[in-house]
Formats: structure tokens, C-alpha cells, sequence
């Protein structure tokens, strides 16, 4: 059984760092976010926030490699949804990635902002022992 | 993802239908390119966008950029709610010209 | 990267063994079937396959235990989807499990029956060490 | 998964919406269970079922065989593709009386 800070999963997830892998991610996260009671705004945003953290993955973490493995646990911890999600990359220094200003107009950058917009909470914590990084994200189920 | 292009009146109407996420937004960035390096006005129909993610507002946002170079018209048309939030997100609800109907955005480009 | 008997991963997934995980394990079973491209038909009998291979693992291997572990693996091997189903319940001795004959009209006792009809092939294998069981089911994309 | 009953001149017409799997079909068995043992006629409305499994099939079999039973009527109206398939699967399409309007339902069970 799962320690109470870490709450109870719902349904732990493993992909390979592949584009074509994140209609699957999105779908699960749906799924589970739609079971726990969320709303259909409150899904769709935790469905973006996921998205864009896994694309990170797959382009800064991995740098495009495709083969590798990123895990995403999803739990529920009284009224938030966790979403805890790790990869084996190397570990990335999490103080230069920061939303740029997006009232500046141009292309790319808007990942990072659009997870903090769309979870109440997004930070990186120290990754499991073997593991490169481990991005943490909660939300109220609303 | 399908990414199908039509002509109305010499205007090009990119309809976009499913998701477009960071698999399949590299065709639409290229449909759109295309278009507007062909000097023509473009309408994304985003009527059947199911999810947008922050690759696929990139192309939108590239394709305009293009577009205001080269005095060319750029604008998207019924725009889905979930598409929406999505450019509200990124702040360039305010930003792009949207049209609540494929007439008025034929209109506003003069197709 | 995985050998090519067991075909190329698409996603591996973790629920407990809980009535309430089972709309996510639909939920992923859909979209990787759909993602390799199966027909709607063909993703419904896959979906209904797992789901009720999943419904047996909670029921009968782990004699509804909510806190059981199930693992599900779907994999591609050519113009095939694999489901690798693995738990940690007792192991069951397969030669007891048959469908029973479904011209008698009485409730219950339809999962395997559906199962062999909605998979191509579905036998138990030796489970991965430490494990109890291992139902392993492919299926042509149509 | 929603399991509304509601009455038609008599009949029990209960209409599923949704999942019928292993969580929810506990709670369609009661409802079926409930008004076949009030000997009421019923309907099963299933033209909203996304998803049915071999424990909801399970249930309206039971539910069926205690009508027979007690010489209640029991059927099915605007079966969905979804619940269709697993009922052929079951090879129950034969078995139940399975009527693709609500009206055809209503003339059998006499409601
Ligand atoms: N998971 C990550 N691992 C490594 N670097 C990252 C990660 N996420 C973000 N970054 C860095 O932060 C920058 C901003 O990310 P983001 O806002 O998502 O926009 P974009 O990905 O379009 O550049 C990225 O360009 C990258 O340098
Ligand atoms: N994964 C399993 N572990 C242990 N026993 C099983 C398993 N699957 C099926 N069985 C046994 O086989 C029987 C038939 O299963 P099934 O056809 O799915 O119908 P039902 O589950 O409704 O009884 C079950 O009653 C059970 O005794």
C-alpha cells in the first residue's frame, strides 16, 4: 500500500520518448482524471499540463532520442490529483527552465507556461535512485 | 490528424480535424508555410480541432508571423473550444484575427 | 530495447486490481489500438478481451483483494497487437479454466468465452519471475 | 453509468447510459432485479450504452430468467452497436426479445 503523502495511485504509465506515444498519455490521463470526479475543464487542463511535460521530455530531456522511458504515476491525494512523472535522462538544471513572456508573439517556448497555468503546482523534486528527473504536478479536482 | 486545404475564391481554407499535437504538427506547420509562401490569404478552419498542444499554436503562430511579412492575410475561422482554451493559454486570443463563421472570415480576408 | 519476439512496446501500464481501474485499462487498450491503426470493430473486441481478462485477474486470481497488482503490456509485433497480462495472485491452474458451453442461457461464465473470441490467441504463459500469472493475447489489426 | 427507471402505462422502462462493466453492473442488476420482483413488465433502454460487459450481461440474463419465471415480461429496446456486439458474442441476440423502437417494446409487453 501506498504512504499517505504519496496517495493512492490510480494507474502508473510507461512509454518510450515517442511523439506517437502522447495520444496514449493524454487518453489515460483523461480517463483517470474523468473517474476521480474532474470536470471536463478541470480534465482538459490536466490533460495539457501532462502533454506538454511529456513533450519536454521527449525533446530537452531525451534531445529526441526515441527509446527513452518515461514513467508517469498518477495518484489521488484527498481533492488533488498527483501526477508524478519520471525519466532516466540526464539531470537537467531546473533553475534555467522558466516560462518566457508570452505577451512577447512568436513561435515555441510556451510549454513550461502553459503547465503552470493549467496545475495548481509543478516542481521538479529529487528522481527516484537510477533515475534522471522527476517532474511533480498537482491539481484540485474541480 | 487530417489537414485538408480547398480554395474559396482564391482564399485557401486549411481545415484541420483531430488532434494536432507534436506527432502531427509538422504537417500542419508545412500546409500552412506553403500557402502563405504562395502569397495566399489562409483560413484554418479549427472547427474539428479535438486538442491543440503548444507545437501546434507554434505553427499557427509562424504561419502568421509569415504571412504579416508578406501583407498576406492569416486568420482562423470556428474556432473549437478546446483550441480555444488553448490560445487563451498562450495569450493570442487577442492576437490572431478569429472568425465565429467561415463567411465572416471570407469577409475580413476579401475572398 | 526490447527483442523482436516480444515485439515493439506501445505502452505498459500498472492498476490495482479494483472494479474502478477498469475504464482506464479501456481507455489505454483503445487508444493504442487505435494508434496502431486497428478499425473501430477491431479495437472494441480488443478492448473487450482485456477488459475482461482484467476482470478475471480481480475476481477469481485475486479473489477481489483490491490491493492485488496487475500489469498490462501492449506491444506491436508486424500486423499484430500483443497483450501481455501479468499478476501476483496464486498461480491458477490453467487447464481448469474453459468456457463453458454458451447455447445454455444462465448469468455468469461468459469472460473466457468472449476472450477467445475477441483475441486471435490468448494462453497463459510462465510468468516473469516473482510474478503468478501471465494470460498473453494477440490479435491481427483489422 | 446512469440507470433511470421511469414508467410508461405499467411498463418499468429502464434506461442505461454510459459503462456497464464490473463496477456499475451491481447496480443495474438491483434495478432489473427490483422491478421484474414488483412484477411489473420491463424495457431495458439501451441505446446509450457505450460499454457493456459479461457482468452486465450477466444481469439482464438473471433479470430475464427470474421473468420468466413469475410470467413477467422482459426486453430490450434500440440496443446500440456497442451492447449488440457483446450480446452476439453471448449468442443472447436470439434469446431476448430485442425491439429497435420503444413503441415495438411497448406493443410486445401489451404497456
Ligand atoms: N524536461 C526538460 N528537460 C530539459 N530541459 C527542459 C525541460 N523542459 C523545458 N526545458 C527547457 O526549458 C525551455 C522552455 O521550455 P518550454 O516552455 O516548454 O518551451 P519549448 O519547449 O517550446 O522551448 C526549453 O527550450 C528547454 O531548454
Ligand atoms: N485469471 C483467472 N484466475 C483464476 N481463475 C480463473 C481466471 N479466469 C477464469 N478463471 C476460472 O474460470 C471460470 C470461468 O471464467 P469466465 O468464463 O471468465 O466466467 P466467470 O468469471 O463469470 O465465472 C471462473 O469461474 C474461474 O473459476
Amino acid at each position: 500500500m501506498t504512504a499517505p503523502e504519496v496517495g493512492e495511485r490510480i494507474v502508473e504509465l510507461r512509454v518510450q520518448s515517442r511523439a506517437d506515444r502522447l495520444r496514449v498519455v493524454r487518453a489515460v490521463v483523461a480517463e483517470a482524471a474523468r473517474s476521480a470526479g474532474a470536470s471536463a475543464p478541470c480534465v482538459r487542463d490536466m490533460v495539457i499540463a501532462v502533454d506538454e511535460a511529456c513533450q519536454n521530455v521527449i525533446r530537452h530531456a531525451y534531445g529526441g532520442r526515441p527509446d527513452g522511458e518515461i514513467i508517469l504515476q498518477i495518484s489521488r491525494l484527498d481533492d488533488r490529483l498527483i501526477f508524478d512523472l519520471v525519466d532516466f535522462a540526464a539531470p537537467v538544471d531546473a533553475s534555467v527552465i522558466r516560462p518566457r513572456d508570452v505577451t512577447e508573439v512568436r513561435p515555441g517556448g510556451l510549454g513550461t507556461h502553459f503547465i503552470n497555468e493549467c496545475m495548481d503546482e509543478a516542481v521538479f523534486r529529487p528522481p527516484p535512485a537510477g533515475a534522471g528527473n522527476r517532474l511533480w504536478m498537482t491539481k484540485r479536482i474541480e | 490528424m487530417d489537414c485538408e486545404i480547398r480554395d474559396e475564391g482564391g482564399v485557401a481554407i486549411v481545415a484541420l480535424t483531430g488532434d494536432v499535437d507534436l506527432e502531427t504538427s509538422p504537417r500542419v506547420r508545412g500546409a500552412l508555410l506553403d500557402c502563405v509562401g504562395a502569397k495566399r490569404s489562409v483560413l484554418v478552419d479549427m472547427s474539428g480541432v479535438s486538442y491543440i498542444d503548444s507545437s501546434g499554436v507554434a505553427s499557427l503562430v509562424e504561419a502568421y508571423q509569415t504571412a504579416r511579412k508578406s501583407n498576406t492575410k492569416f486568420g482562423l475561422v470556428q474556432v473549437s473550444e478546446a483550441a480555444m482554451r488553448v490560445l487563451e493559454l498562450a495569450r493570442l486570443d487577442r492576437v490572431f484575427a478569429i472568425h465565429s463563421t467561415l463567411a465572416d472570415g471570407l469577409k475580413d480576408v476579401g475572398g
